[in-house]
């Protein structure tokens, strides 16, 4: 049985439709692209929830702050805290942090600038549902494209975070570590993506739809791949 | 009409076109009228003084479905598709208002690609500003990249490309062109006419304001000194509302409720009642209090002139307006019934039960053409074609290689293209700064297909040359579609010039038409569309803008896989020149960067051979025998190669004596700029099927030199003695981090 | 029911980088005669008009709405409101 | 000399557009029930803290710093500078 998800399409939803390409004809999956307002009422009988990236609502005020505070979200804050598994990528990272399923903040980056490119992730953790096919160190090309993803956490929340193994991915330099060259944007501890406590809340801010074909990819690479297998696999397992 | 009128003197048209006026109408105008004529006589709505000269342009070819006339060029792909794509300039509201200004223009574009009935797919930008290093050229700079990314990024358009140049010409008026593509089923076409009577006209969008007024001349009296600075206000984007437009417009025309579609830009509501009924043959009516203002005493002349963004107009059949009401309310866009398409061939306005506005439709689309007069500009007779510079001394080349890859014109554009999203949509498989032109896979729409797209222009050498110049950038723009292995299939331009009312100037502009529509003939290459912006000059050093077309070049793949980038892939591979190299160092880099001087030959087209060169190249990239491919063009050949090699991150050993040339002379090898060029590099196993694709047609295909794993650039003289030794790293540093650091005030 | 107008200024915390008000600092500092200045913070303003039965009570529903809505990230940011006339 | 707080507020003209003020008001305002408020106008605020002989030098100053700055332009933007305790 293949993966049965629904991708959440908000009003000025950008990344909505490549994310639907990259599971469906790339990874095979069975894929739903609901408008907002009619998503709520079927959220439960897919596998996953998917918020996709790009832009809501413009981004005015705060990116996904708006489209944290539409009726779906409700939805699938109730369903999130009772295990079903949501995954945020870009806006959709935004909004899970905008509606509180994640810790933290995401601001704008400090060049000031909106910047596209491609960046090195490296996997802290392969607890999370999006990396159980990696290996704890490994380093995945994928391109970022925001002007606010720049993660932000107090003192005694990143003691927490890091405790809690909820850290999932780093910007990290060609060579793997974590230097401020690395860090596109100026994100605290280069953090790049994190989970919830329980691992089945999971946003990122660069774009693994954008990193699935080689075709697409500068180094002929797929890594972006590895996300949607790394779910995959979590499902299968169950 | 009991309206009160307004008198010959009083309104701004030039003796015809008032004649036409009042001999069509046989009676003075109203207000709202002689605001609507006054707005649809402008250069800008009207093309009078273009319209004369544009018909040379070739614009006819088996692929074409549109061509100039409507919103944007329409051409046939295959596979039951056809790609959408226009240029356009947003000069003067971006030298004002950069941020604000660039961001309309994108959403102006985009508009014009949607009402065809397309996805727009991707976005391409050209600036034309004074000096790097000058500051204000650096707050433009900063703010129309800007303004470009924040509007494409938030409707999800990805950049594809485009391209620069600084030149003290453009320092105060700045020219900012944007093109943008879309790709739909034949079927969806949509046209902007209204064909039956009866059918409803609706305004979708955003309300309407005093932006873009420019104040007609008769009104502009009455203003008292607080009214006009808030009218004219600068128009404001707003790409969110266009994101849920494209959706919404793309949603209608799949459920077949749409008869006719205009975007409105220029001249607004005015120009969307008479467009549509003129090319439909038919009339409209509307009903001037439904439309939503956004300021309570705006005049009913304001309202209909008023270039207020994100606003789309429909035509759709009564049976389906509930339709069409139910696809605007899902996506929470405003919209309303102004009226009716009639069958009496004219535009009326009703406004609180009286006709204000009764005019034929024909009188607004239709005004007569302006006769300019053209003279040899007296700037060209100072020019000498014939000189060349001293030739430097070997031990200078170094030093020259240097300088002319940290000029303003050569340094690398990243700090701009990085502030776009060049990957949404997943399109994009050569990416802005990877090649000569940007390469779209077509997936989505089923096909294996894919599009190249690059922006060019050449300001100096359509100044000191403009015919040479214009065809040049027509060949140009051809080879970069052509580099990466796209058969080029259509062209749409854009024509910025100064004051077209002084001869001199208008000279120019001929010419440059001239030059591109030659080079269109010869090459095969159908003009689709285009646009005219005149009277850039500044006003302050009363100077005209360099002439400066910058002209998109669309083309195609039959396989995108196929396509190849500039970058070196690995060492010993063969570098192979195709094309002789001449004598043509005028408007160069060469000959701006280090002599400052602007005398010489500018590069000329050889017609004859152009259009086998680009088929041949297109096919040896499509038979994989090359494993990249660059196009020589501004920097000649020691710039393409270094670009070459910096992206590669390799070296290379060339010797100059192996290049066919008409002349010995170092300099003038490395930097001559001659057309028709490319660089390829080869396994040497692919060699021998390589050079005889090109041996067919007896082009020059000469092995020059290799990729090398050290990473230097090195170059040899006619006798062999290294004459350039460099660093790849050295030179990339500079050329990378350069604009970066003058924009982040580092320098 | 009077109409109000309140000014809500939503700016970093103190421990987090300011890179917009660093940068002014910055290019102050280039452009030099500027050394008076010693701090450059930058941050967002809404002005907001609404209908309330009197000024506390009009501050009171932007201060519920800031909250309840999260016009700022407490995380991020702090928060202040101004009626003004 | 003295400490000084100002506060420089840049925003669009009256007149002109602002799409994230109106976004805000109609997709996060109003639906959830404050449609008490009848307008909402975003801006920028930079809050800056300088040296100076008085306050009206202090205005000056920062008045000089927004221009050379660019800090906006005064085609799209007007611009407020508040001297405040
Ligand atoms: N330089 C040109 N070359 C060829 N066609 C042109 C040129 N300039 C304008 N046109 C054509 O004239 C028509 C009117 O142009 P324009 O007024 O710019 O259209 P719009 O306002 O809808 O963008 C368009 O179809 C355009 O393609
Ligand atoms: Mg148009």
């Amino acid at each position: 049985m293949p993966m049965r998800v629904i991708v959440v399409q908000f009003s000025g939803s950008t990344c909505d439709r490549d994310l639907v390409y990259a599971m469906k004809d790339v990874m095979g999956w069975e894929v739903d692209l609901v408008w907002y307002k009619e998503a709520q009422k079927h959220l439960e009988s897919y596998d996953a929830i998917f918020l996709p990236g790009g832009f809501t609502y413009g981004d005015h005020l705060r990116a996904g702050i708006i489209a944290a505070y539409t009726p779906v979200m409700d939805k699938v804050k109730e369903l999130a805290k009772e295990g079903f598994p949501v995954f945020g990528i870009c806006n959709g990272f935004q909004i899970l942090v905008e509606s509180g399923l994640l810790t933290g903040a995401l601001i704008g980056n400090d060049t000031l600038r909106f910047s596209c490119k491609w960046t090195n992730l490296r996997v802290e953790t392969t607890r999370s549902a999006a990396t159980n096919v990696a290996k704890k160190g490994d380093i995945w090309k994928v391109p970022i494209a925001h002007g606010e993803g720049r993660y932000f956490l107090d003192e005694k929340g990143l003691k927490e975070l890091n405790e809690n193994d909820q850290v999932v991915w780093r910007y990290v330099s060609d060579d793997g570590k974590i230097t401020a060259e690395g860090n596109p944007n100026g994100s605290i501890e280069n953090i790049a993506g994190i989970c919830n406590l329980e691992g089945n809340v999971v946003g990122l801010m660069p774009h693994p739809e954008r990193a699935s074909e080689s075709i697409l990819s500068p180094w002929g690479s797929d890594h972006g791949k590895l996300y949607f297998q790394s779910l995959e696999n979590y499902f299968r397992r169950g | 009409m009991t309206q009160e009128t307004v008198l010959r003197d009083e309104i701004n048209l030039t003796k015809e076109e008032k004649e036409v006026v009042y001999k069509t109408l046989n009676r003075e105008p109203t207000i709202p009228e002689a605001a609507m004529l006054e707005v649809m006589n402008s250069e800008h709505c009207s093309y009078k003084s273009s319209r004369p000269v544009l018909p040379k342009l070739p614009t006819e070819g088996p692929r074409v479905i549109c061509g100039p006339g409507e919103d944007a060029g329409v051409v046939d792909i295959g596979d039951g598709l056809a790609l959408v794509f226009k240029l356009e300039s947003h000069n003067h509201p971006s030298a004002l208002d950069p941020f604000n200004g660039a961001a309309t223009g994108i959403g102006g574009i985009i508009r014009d690609i949607l009402c065809m009935g397309a996805r727009p797919i991707g976005l391409l930008d050209s600036f034309r500003l004074g000096d790097l290093s000058d500051p204000h050229t650096k707050w433009l700079l900063k703010w129309v990249t800007k303004g470009v990314g924040d509007y494409g990024n938030c409707v999800g358009i990805s950049n594809a490309g485009g391209d620069i140049e600084f030149d003290p010409s453009f320092q105060i008026n700045c020219l900012i062109n944007v093109g943008c593509f879309g790709v739909m089923r034949k079927d969806d076409l949509a046209l902007s006419r209204a064909t039956t009577p009866g059918d409803k006209l609706i305004l979708l969008g955003g309300s309407t304001g005093r932006d873009g007024i420019g104040g007609a001349s008769f009104a502009s009296k009455n203003i008292t000194e607080d009214s006009e600075s808030d009218r004219g206000a600068v128009q404001i984007g707003d790409p969110y509302m266009k994101k849920l437009i494209i959706e919404a417009t793309l949603e209608a025309i799949k459920a077949g409720v749409v008869e006719g579609l205009k975007d409105l830009g220029a001249a607004g509501v005015t120009c969307s009642i008479s467009e549509t009924a003129d090319a439909g043959g038919t009339g409209t009516e509307i009903q001037l209090e439904k439309i939503r203002i956004r300021e309570d005493d705006m005049e009913p002349w304001e309202i209909l002139v008023s270039e207020s963004q994100e606003r789309m107009f429909f035509v759709v059949k009564p049976d389906n307006v509930k339709k069409i009401s139910k696809i605007f309310d899902k996506y929470e866009l405003p919209y309303e019934i102004l009226g009716e398409v009639t069958d009496t061939g004219k535009c009326v306005v009703k406004y609180r039960d009286q006709t204000i506005v009764d005019l034929p439709a024909h009188l607004l689309t239709k005004p007569p053409a302006a006769d300019r007069k053209a003279t040899y500009p007296k700037y060209l007779n100072k020019l000498n074609q014939k000189w060349l510079p001293k030739e430097p001394k070997d031990n200078e080349l170094n030093d020259i290689c240097r300088k002319i890859m940290a000029s303003d014109n050569m340094i690398s554009r990243e700090w701009v293209y990085r502030q776009y999203d060049t990957e949404v949509g997943l399109h994009s498989v050569v990416k802005s700064g990877q090649a000569d032109a940007g390469v779209f896979r077509l997936s989505e729409f089923g096909t294996k297909k894919g599009i190249a797209v690059t922006f060019d222009g050449n300001s100096n050498q359509c100044y000191l040359d403009p015919y040479n110049g214009g065809a040049g950038i027509m060949m140009e723009a051809c080879s970069n579609v052509a580099a990466v292995g796209a058969e080029p299939i259509a062209m749409t331009d854009c024509l910025n010039f100064g004051n077209p009312e002084h001869p001199q100037v208008f000279w120019t502009f001929e010419k440059v038409v001239e030059g591109l529509a030659d080079a269109a003939k010869a090459l095969g290459v159908p003009c689709v569309g285009g646009n005219v912006s005149f009277y850039n000059h500044d006003e302050v050093r009363d100077v005209a803008v360099k002439p400066s077309p910058v002209i998109f070049v669309a083309g195609l793949l039959d396989d995108v896989e196929k396509a190849v980038n500039n970058s070196f892939k690995s060492p010993e591979e063969f570098i192979i020149l195709i094309g002789d190299t001449n004598t043509e160092i005028g408007g160069s880099e060469y000959t701006k960067v280090i002599h400052s001087s602007d005398d010489g030959q500018v590069p000329k087209v050889d017609f004859a051979n152009a259009k086998n060169v680009l088929k041949k190249v297109v096919k040896a990239v499509n038979e994989g025998l090359v494993t990249s491919s660059h196009d020589i063009s501004k920097g000649g050949l020691f710039v393409a190669l270094t670009e070459m090699a910096m992206a590669g991150n390799l070296g290379f050993k060339v010797g100059l004596k192996r290049i066919p040339a008409d002349t010995q002379r170092s300099d003038i090898k490395l930097f001559s700029e001659t057309h028709g060029r490319f660089l390829m590099t080869a396994k040497q196993e692919d060699m021998d099927k390589l050079i005889s694709i090109f041996a067919e047609d007896e082009i020059p295909a000469s092995y020059i030199g290799s990729v090398t794993k050290e990473k230097k650039l090195i170059i040899e003289n006619d006798e062999n003695q290294v004459i350039v030794e460099l660093s790849i790293e050295d030179i990339k540093h500079v050329w990378d981090t350069r604009m970066e650091e003058e924009m982040e005030g580092k320098k | 029911m009077a109409k109000f107008n309140a000014e809500v200024i939503i700016e970093g915390k103190k421990n987090a980088r300011d890179p917009e008000g660093e940068t002014i600092m910055r290019d102050l500092m280039i452009k030099h005669g500027y050394d008076m200045v010693s701090s450059v913070r930058s941050g967002k303003i809404l002005k907001i008009t609404l209908e309330a039965k009197n000024e506390k009570e009009a501050e009171d529903i932007c201060w519920n709405m800031v909250n309840e809505l999260r016009i700022y990230n407490p995380v991020a940011h702090v928060c202040t409101i101004k009626m003004v006339k």
